[in-house]
């Protein structure tokens, strides 16, 4: 199992070295640092001031390769960045200067805030309307809830989002429209809305899937072998293909644990949740790239983790599995 | 009164391709503790047969136009769904053709024969006793072990064998042996079929034998039906079949049969192989 | 970087004919016969198609252009609105005065869905936009159909090198979040329908690929193709003659499935402020603008409504094509694969 | 099932009994006299990037900065025509002195009894006095590389010393602060003079912005952002130490920005003089009061504009700028209150901004930039009232010159002969730029222009759109290329473009302020001059009037340089922005004049009105609870059927 872990693990290393390539390709080689520096300074900024800004930020070195006289060939943006990054020093904020890691740490609180309810709620919610419309499959019932289920997936989010801040927050005022304070459990009034959207805007999509990955186990051998032993329907449905079916779910769903910390882009936005997804927004408003590709970066270790975590679980669920 | 009479069942396929009739008006009975074998190619009826008599085939896409199935004299046909979870598994068991699909992955060995003994005999008080007991009778050698096991930990002839012991453990009055035999190896198919001889006498249960097979007909069978394309077409002892076939159908089937001398030769010579590999 | 509009008409063209020859190609194998049969009984499917030929043909009539007068690039589309006029600005459905709680003035006509901010009819905005969202589909499935198809099947076939290789590619690719990677590149490379198309197709083919190389792997240990390669045949023959029949109906439900996706992402793109380019109609950005337009007062809730109605029926169609077509070719749903 | 229905009626209490209020509560409740805890809640459109008074250079820092830290003048809130500068920390307005060597100068003295806020920067952990050194320190600032001060080079043209202490940091790649600042003459501690190089009437505007107010240098060195003994210290742009009536004591990125009352402010008092003859009982209460009214300021950051209107309606903001989509809800056609809002008793108030906003051409475009008829005729073809119109409620004023009203030189009765939205003039001059109908007279293709702007949400795409269909009248076809901010701005440093619409924000009432845009030697990287416009003639004549004070010859001089833009037609004035703003019925405003950003120190509410009429704008209707109650029920009768058939 270690060594399994470790040798995964490894096989991330060129990985991580892609996305890193990218991203800088993206946010350095294609985007001039000059640009941002009068975004920062404003467009009354002097060449001087700029010039400055881009030295204290080591953004006038060469790209790739340093070739100027005297300096050492790997002085350059591209290897300070890839050094930066690989030892976690996630720099300042292009716009405000302030800690990124500090930022990412502030934001994260907000956004596990709003996801981890919806997801907890959503799973559950899914799950057992996976299960009902695989128990009574091939019915009316199943049919109108597929087509409810792609309906619901075919609605974007803002229209979620825009209808609900509009129905409950501003016809009815029951709850806030808009703002977010950590202050116990009055917290919760600010949460309500967002993670009720936010569950329903994944719902259609997530009981599609599960009801999908159960009905290909109803159809498997083992489930007539229970039939055949007088296993009840519903006994059949939630302890032996509800079991198996969970397998490939718990999996899919540790994938996208770590996504968690990231928040919603759209949601945390339109309710000035502080989160990170409300960070990444408007740093691609305000072209702030010093964050934006940090949050890519810190994406794509997440996804990687994701996987990672993926891989212990199914060792963990699954007894087919057994690392050598 | 036979245990099980089937009277001119019907039974329809309804798809998006169009209907099959995939058995058609057939009448057959089984006895106490007689060995029945349902022979023909697949695609016959045989298995939805097999199925139909506890009501196991899905509807939709099936459909039952008519007829009786009687087992002990009552038309399961107009069975509860409680009275037909009694009969599945409690009267009449089942041994499917593919054990390492047919035994749910995710769940130890003991717990699936527990579910059987748990569902229709309460009256068990030492349920680990029962299993090992039970796992003894159907010839695993290590039944502790084999008890524990997830089932992909074990070899193709032992699954069988827990398939078996789980058909067993409720004490069927009949069992319906689905082509037992045929995904596993050509050594471990005669085990099996040892085991299922033995069995039925030590048991005394009747057994519904479904195969293609005739070389395990003529081993096991006590009586013979040949099915083709969802009709009865012959039925009989075993060796008047076998030696004289009436139907066109049934001679055309047997011309087919393998050589059974050669079959076990080589049945000797790869035993101990396939006894190391299990153990 | 902006295409003519025979470029982008080409698009449109080579989606329907593309998709119409595919079909053509591979419905003589007997497995695309047995899924034509189930297909036609399939009620929710046929209606899906439907409703997608719809959406085709409005689509269509806003490509073909009809130069008359000084109108120069004037679509059959516009040719059949012509007799409606341009308003001041917004206007509610069918309503004889100007939108304005206050200041409400005589229309210069009357328009079923209302008027926009800029006095434009807002039933046409919404049908032009369908053009819009096939284009973004049409261009991005151009890109990434070939290239997942292609590389997903190399990576299967050939396995060793060329799969790590491959597989290195996309798992790099996979890892970025899709969101911030298309962000990222429509950054970098400046707003535009080719560039989102080109940032679509870069973040999209990664799922086909992974799923063509799974299925040619699967197939490439079946019996005949091991019996062709036994025969002698060489591997462009295989690949063309045996694996990629049988990998087709993938790609066609993925593309499918894929179509309603690259619509839904291009609505979100909007409001994040890198969609499509100022004076092409799309329904995401309708969408974007009926947020501040909802909480006018009386709210202006008829973009908002059309744009989302379009917007909902064409991806509930395409989704439920998908759904109907991967029924058809696998009535028992056992390639749970091709749903994420 | 009692236990369901109970379960929902607690529920059903929740939900009912808690408050939609989004703020947290205030720091106090009361005084320490017993009179309520007036805290304000103000929007605020984003964070600042910065509270360095000597690098903050945006709207929304200067908000902030202004009222943490004060300058020597300040502008007096209430007089607007003409913009009136009055002493803050200065005691009395500085007196020009002109030494017997030539010298220029201002003198400047201090009042006496300023202290900065009590903080832990300073070792007794109590405020120390504002002295002339702290002036010093604060010039050594702008003139310090590190700090990156944006108008650095702009006051080194003027002011002795900054130039060289800059190139001396430079060289030396250090700042020394222990060195005097040369620019600044220290007489004793309440006095100094600035030295001038050349006359700089415009210093006097300088002295009221937030580059030149007093830092105290203890906060500058203590807050280094650095950990000391285990704890992290902020950095100084975050945690500002000023002398300003108000203290930042909460700072939540991307939520709110908290301050609270300077309890030593003593530097100023409402003013005695110059308010409006029809409000005078209101002022007369508040003259020579003490400030600042309001015991705590909470700025929330509210980024979208919608959520920042429903919160004004709903009671818990004190203030709303009206944007277009809700104009029409609470401005009625003669722009005055709709009754829904006079019955709620808002105050509505319209500020007309000193700002212009223009479309500028690229002068050193081979296509636009030598073609002045194609430019005027561009000019004509625009119809400027229809965008006023459409996108800003038809109540900004349609501009026909750069300077915007309230400034010096401003012609209230000027028209642009090519501004005045002539469709058949318009074709006539782009005939005669050689391009009849649109189309070029030699080639015959039709003539492509490409308009760059900054297009980021709904409405810049709308107003794009509006753009680009105004000038394709003319029958030549606009591509709008959508750059983000920092792209376009690229765009303008490097010329890269066609034309562009821009706009310009007073930093003070000088027209100065707005001709230097278009100066010759203010083309970028040396300035402003996105426009790239270089005309001797401009050049001289600005330069002329740039060193005169207020007289009828500058007036002259003004009127000719807007004579000559107008012909040369570098750019196009569109309008200039008239805000129309809400105040709560409970915080009327005070500030009239626009300039000033410290105007919350003049403010005061009404706490008792404010906490009725929330509640009164904020009544639950029962009907949701009723449907959500009447869903679970059929919810659970389906349930209980369902699980009865099914067994």
């Amino acid at each position: 199992m270690a060594s399994y872990l470790i040798r995964r693990i490894l096989y991330m290393v060129p990985i991580i070295f892609g996305v890193m390539v990218i991203t800088f390709v993206l946010f350095f080689v294609v985007q001039s640092p000059t640009a941002m520096a009068k975004r920062i300074l404003g467009p009354k900024a002097k060449p001087e001031a700029i010039q400055n800004w881009l030295h204290n930020r080591g953004y006038d070195k060469p790209r790739f390769i340093n070739t100027q006289p005297g300096a050492t060939w790997w002085d350059s943006q591209f290897v300070h960045q890839m050094k930066a990054l690989a030892t976690f020093d996630l720099g300042y904020s292009d716009a405000t200067g302030e800690s990124i890691a500090r930022m990412f740490r502030q934001g994260a609180i907000p956004s596990l805030l709003i996801t981890v309810p919806s997801f907890i709620f959503g799973f559950l919610i899914s799950l057992s309307a996976a299960l009902f419309f695989v128990f009574v499959r091939d019915s009316r019932t199943d049919l109108f809830g597929v087509i409810l289920c792609v309906a619901m997936m075919s609605i974007p989010i803002q229209v979620y989002v825009i209808f609900g801040q509009w129905l409950i927050a501003v016809k009815t005022s029951y709850l806030p429209a808009f703002g977010f304070y950590l202050s116990g459990a009055s917290t919760i009034k600010f949460l309500v809305l967002p993670v009720i959207l936010y569950t329903l805007a994944d719902l259609g999509g997530e009981v599609r899937l599960y009801r999908t990955i159960f009905l290909e186990e109803i159809h498997q051998e083992y489930v007539k072998t229970a039939q055949a032993k007088g296993v009840s329907p519903a006994r059949v449905l939630f302890v032996h293909v509800l079991k198996n079916g969970m397998i490939s779910i718990i999996t899919l769903v540790v994938a996208s644990l770590p996504f968690l910390i990231i928040g919603s882009l759209v949601l945390e936005n339109f309710f000035g949740i502080p989160g990170l997804g409300n960070l990444t927004v408007n740093a691609i408003r305000t072209s702030d790239f010093a964050v934006v590709r940090t949050t890519v970066y810190l994406g794509s270790l997440l996804y990687l983790v994701g996987l990672l975590l993926t891989d212990i679980c199914y060792a963990a669920v699954d007894p087919r599995i057994r690392f050598q | 009164m036979s245990l099980l009479e089937v009277r001119n069942l019907r039974i329809q396929f309804v798809t998006e391709e169009g209907e099959t009739q995939a058995v058609d008006d057939i009448s057959f009975f089984v006895d106490s503790g007689e060995t029945v074998a349902l022979v023909g190619e697949s695609g016959s009826g045989k298995s939805v047969t097999a199925l139909s008599l506890s009501r196991l085939v899905p509807t939709p896409p099936a459909r039952y136009q008519g007829g009786q199935i009687l087992f002990e004299g009552k038309d399961v046909l107009q069975f509860s769904k409680r009275q037909l979870q009694d009969l599945r598994g409690g009267k009449i068991a089942y041994v499917f053709q593919e054990p390492s699909t047919s035994l749910n992955p995710v769940f130890r060995v003991r717990n699936q024969i527990a579910e059987a003994i748990h569902l229709h005999r309460r009256d068990v008080q030492d349920v680990r006793a029962e299993i090992l007991n039970i796992l003894d009778l159907v010839g695993i050698r290590d039944p502790i072990r084999a008890m524990e096991a997830y089932p992909h930990q074990l070899s193709g002839g032992m699954q069988q064998r827990v398939m078996i012991a789980m058909a067993l453990a409720c004490r069927p009055k009949l069992l319906v042996a689905d082509e037992p035999t045929t995904a596993l190896d050509v050594t471990i198919q005669a085990q099996i079929l040892n085991l299922l001889r033995e069995l039925r006498k030590k048991l005394g249960m009747a057994v519904l034998l479904i195969t293609h097979n005739f070389a395990i007909v003529s081993n096991l069978a006590d009586r013979v039906l040949v099915m083709y394309r969802g009709k009865i077409v012959e039925q009989g002892p075993t060796q008047e079949v076998l030696h004289h076939p009436k139907h066109p159908y049934t001679q055309a089937l047997l011309a087919c049969i393998p050589k059974i001398g050669s079959m076990e030769r080589r049945l000797t010579t790869i035993d101990h192989e396939a006894l190391a590999r299990m153990s | 970087m902006n295409f003519p509009l025979w470029i982008q008409n080409l698009a449109i063209f080579l989606l329907a004919a593309s998709m119409g020859s595919a079909f053509w190609f591979v419905a003589r194998s007997p497995r695309w016969q047995r899924a034509t049969r189930r297909f036609r009984n399939d009620k929710v499917g046929l209606l899906s198609a439907c409703v997608i030929s719809v959406y085709l043909f409005i689509g269509l009539l806003d490509s073909v252009q009809i130069p008359a007068g000084p109108h120069r690039d004037r679509t059959a589309l516009d040719w059949m609105f012509h007799g409606i006029k341009r308003e001041r600005t917004y206007s509610a459905p069918l309503a004889s005065t100007s939108y304005s709680a206050t200041r409400p003035q005589p229309l210069e006509g009357r328009h079923v869905l209302g008027t926009d901010v800029l006095g434009k009819d807002v039933l046409l905005q919404t049908l032009k936009a369908c053009r819009t969202a096939l284009i973004i589909g049409g261009l991005t499935s151009m890109i990434y159909i070939p290239l997942g198809t292609l590389f997903g099947v190399l990576a299967g076939y050939y396995r060793r090198w060329v799969d790590d290789v491959i597989q290195y590619i996309y798992s790099t690719l996979a890892t970025i979040p899709s969101i911030l990677l298309l962000i990222a590149i429509i950054m970098a490379l400046g707003k535009g329908l080719p560039q989102i198309s080109i940032a679509l197709g870069v973040t999209a083919w990664v799922g086909l690929c992974r799923l063509i190389r799974g299925e040619t792997m699967r197939q490439s240990q079946r019996a005949y193709v091991e019996a062709a390669r036994a025969l002698g045949q060489s591997h462009r023959q295989i690949i063309c003659r045996h694996i990629l029949p049988n990998v087709m109906h993938l790609v066609i439900i993925n593309f499918i499935l894929g179509f309603s996706g690259f619509v839904m992402t291009e609505s979100i793109l909007s409001y994040l402020g890198v969609g499509v380019p100022v004076g092409t109609p799309s329904w995401g950005q309708m969408i974007d603008s009926a947020r501040m337009e909802l909480a006018r007062e009386p709210a202006v809730w008829w973009n908002l409504g059309a744009s989302a109605c379009a917007l909902f029926f064409l991806v509930l169609a395409l989704n439920l094509l998908g759904d109907a077509l991967r029924r058809a070719f696998d009535p028992r749903g056992s390639s749970v694969s091709v749903s994420r | 099932m009692a236990l369901r229905i109970l379960y929902l009626t607690v529920a059903c209490a929740l939900l009912a009994g808690c408050s939609n209020n989004p703020h947290p509560p205030p720091f106090r409740e009361k005084r320490a006299d017993g009179t309520p805890w007036q805290a304000s809640y103000r929007p605020f459109p984003d964070d600042p990037r910065s509270l360095d008074p000597q690098f903050s250079y945006d709207t929304l820092g200067h908000a902030v900065v202004s009222l943490v830290y004060e300058e020597m003048l300040e502008y007096h809130p209430l007089k607007t025509d003409p913009y009136e500068l009055i002493p803050c920390l200065a005691d009395g307005m500085p007196e020009p002195i002109s030494g017997s060597d030539g010298t220029l100068a201002y003198r400047f003295r201090i009042k006496r009894g300023v202290y900065f806020h009590d903080d832990p920067c300073f070792s007794s952990g109590k405020g120390r006095e504002l002295v002339a050194a702290d002036m010093a320190y604060a010039f050594n600032r702008i003139a310090d590389p590190k700090v990156e001060c944006p108008v650095l080079s702009t006051l080194a043209e003027f002011v002795v010393g900054l130039q060289e202490r800059n190139d001396e940091a430079k060289r030396t790649k250090s700042f020394d602060y222990s060195k005097p600042f040369p620019g600044i003459r220290v007489i004793d501690d309440h006095t100094f003079d600035i030295l001038l190089l050349k006359p700089f009437p415009q210093l006097l505007y300088w002295m009221a912005m937030p580059f030149t107010a007093p830092v105290p240098r203890e906060a500058v060195e203590y807050y280094d952002g650095r950990s000391h003994d285990g704890t992290i210290r902020q950095q100084f742009k975050f945690k500002p130490v000023g002398t300003g009536p108000f203290r930042l004591v909460e700072w939540k990125k991307g939520l709110s920005l908290r301050l609270i009352r300077n309890d030593n402010y003593t530097a100023t008092r409402f003013p005695t003089e110059g308010w409006p003859a029809a409000d005078a009982a209101r002022y007369q209460a508040m003259a020579g009061k003490p400030i600042p009214f309001l015991d705590e300021v909470d700025f929330r950051i509210i980024r979208e504009s919608i959520p920042a209107w429903l919160l004004f309606r709903q009671g818990y903001v004190e203030a709303a700028g009206l944007g277009k989509d809700v104009f029409d809800t609470a401005v009625s056609a003669r722009q005055e209150l709709t009754p829904e809002y006079q019955a709620r008793g808002v105050w509505l108030y319209k500020d007309a901004e000193p700002s212009t906003f223009y479309f500028q051409f690229n002068m050193q475009n081979p296509v636009v930039g030598k073609n002045r008829k194609l430019r005027q005729a561009i000019s004509a073809v625009y119809d400027v009232d229809l965008e006023i119109d459409i996108f800003m409620n038809g109540i900004y004023l349609n501009a026909q010159q750069l300077l915007p009203p309230g400034v010096y030189g401003y012609q209230a009765d000027f028209k642009d002969p090519y501004r005045q939205h002539n469709v058949e003039q318009a074709r006539q001059l782009l005939a005669e730029a050689g391009y009849p109908n649109g189309y070029d007279a030699k080639t015959g293709k039709q003539l492509q222009l490409t308009l760059d702007l900054t297009v980021d949400d709904a409405e810049s795409r709308q107003l794009a759109e509006f753009e680009k269909e105004q000038i394709e009248k003319l029958g030549i076809s606009v591509k709008v290329e959508e750059n983000l901010w920092a792209t376009q701005q690229d765009k303008m440093d490097r010329g890269n473009f066609q034309f562009t619409a821009s706009g310009w924000n007073a930093d003070y009432p000088d027209p100065e302020n707005f001709f230097f845009l278009f100066y010759g030697k203010n083309i970028p990287p040396e300035g402003n001059n996105n426009s790239r416009y270089a005309n001797p003639e401009f050049d001289r004549l600005f330069e002329k009037m740039r060193a005169m004070e207020n007289s009828p010859e500058r007036l002259d001089l003004i009127h000719r340089l807007n004579a000559i833009l107008t012909e040369d037609c570098p750019m196009i004035p569109l309008y200039h922005p008239v805000a129309f703003h809400l105040s709560q019925p409970w915080a009327p405003r005070v500030v009239l004049n626009p300039l000033v950003s410290n105007g919350l120190k003049y403010t005061q509410i009404d706490v008792a009105m404010r906490k009725q009429k929330q509640v009164e704008w904020n009544r639950k209707p029962m009907w949701p609870l009723a449907g959500i109650a009447a869903f679970l029920a059929a919810a659970g009768m389906f349930a209980y059927r369902w699980s009865q058939r099914h067994g």
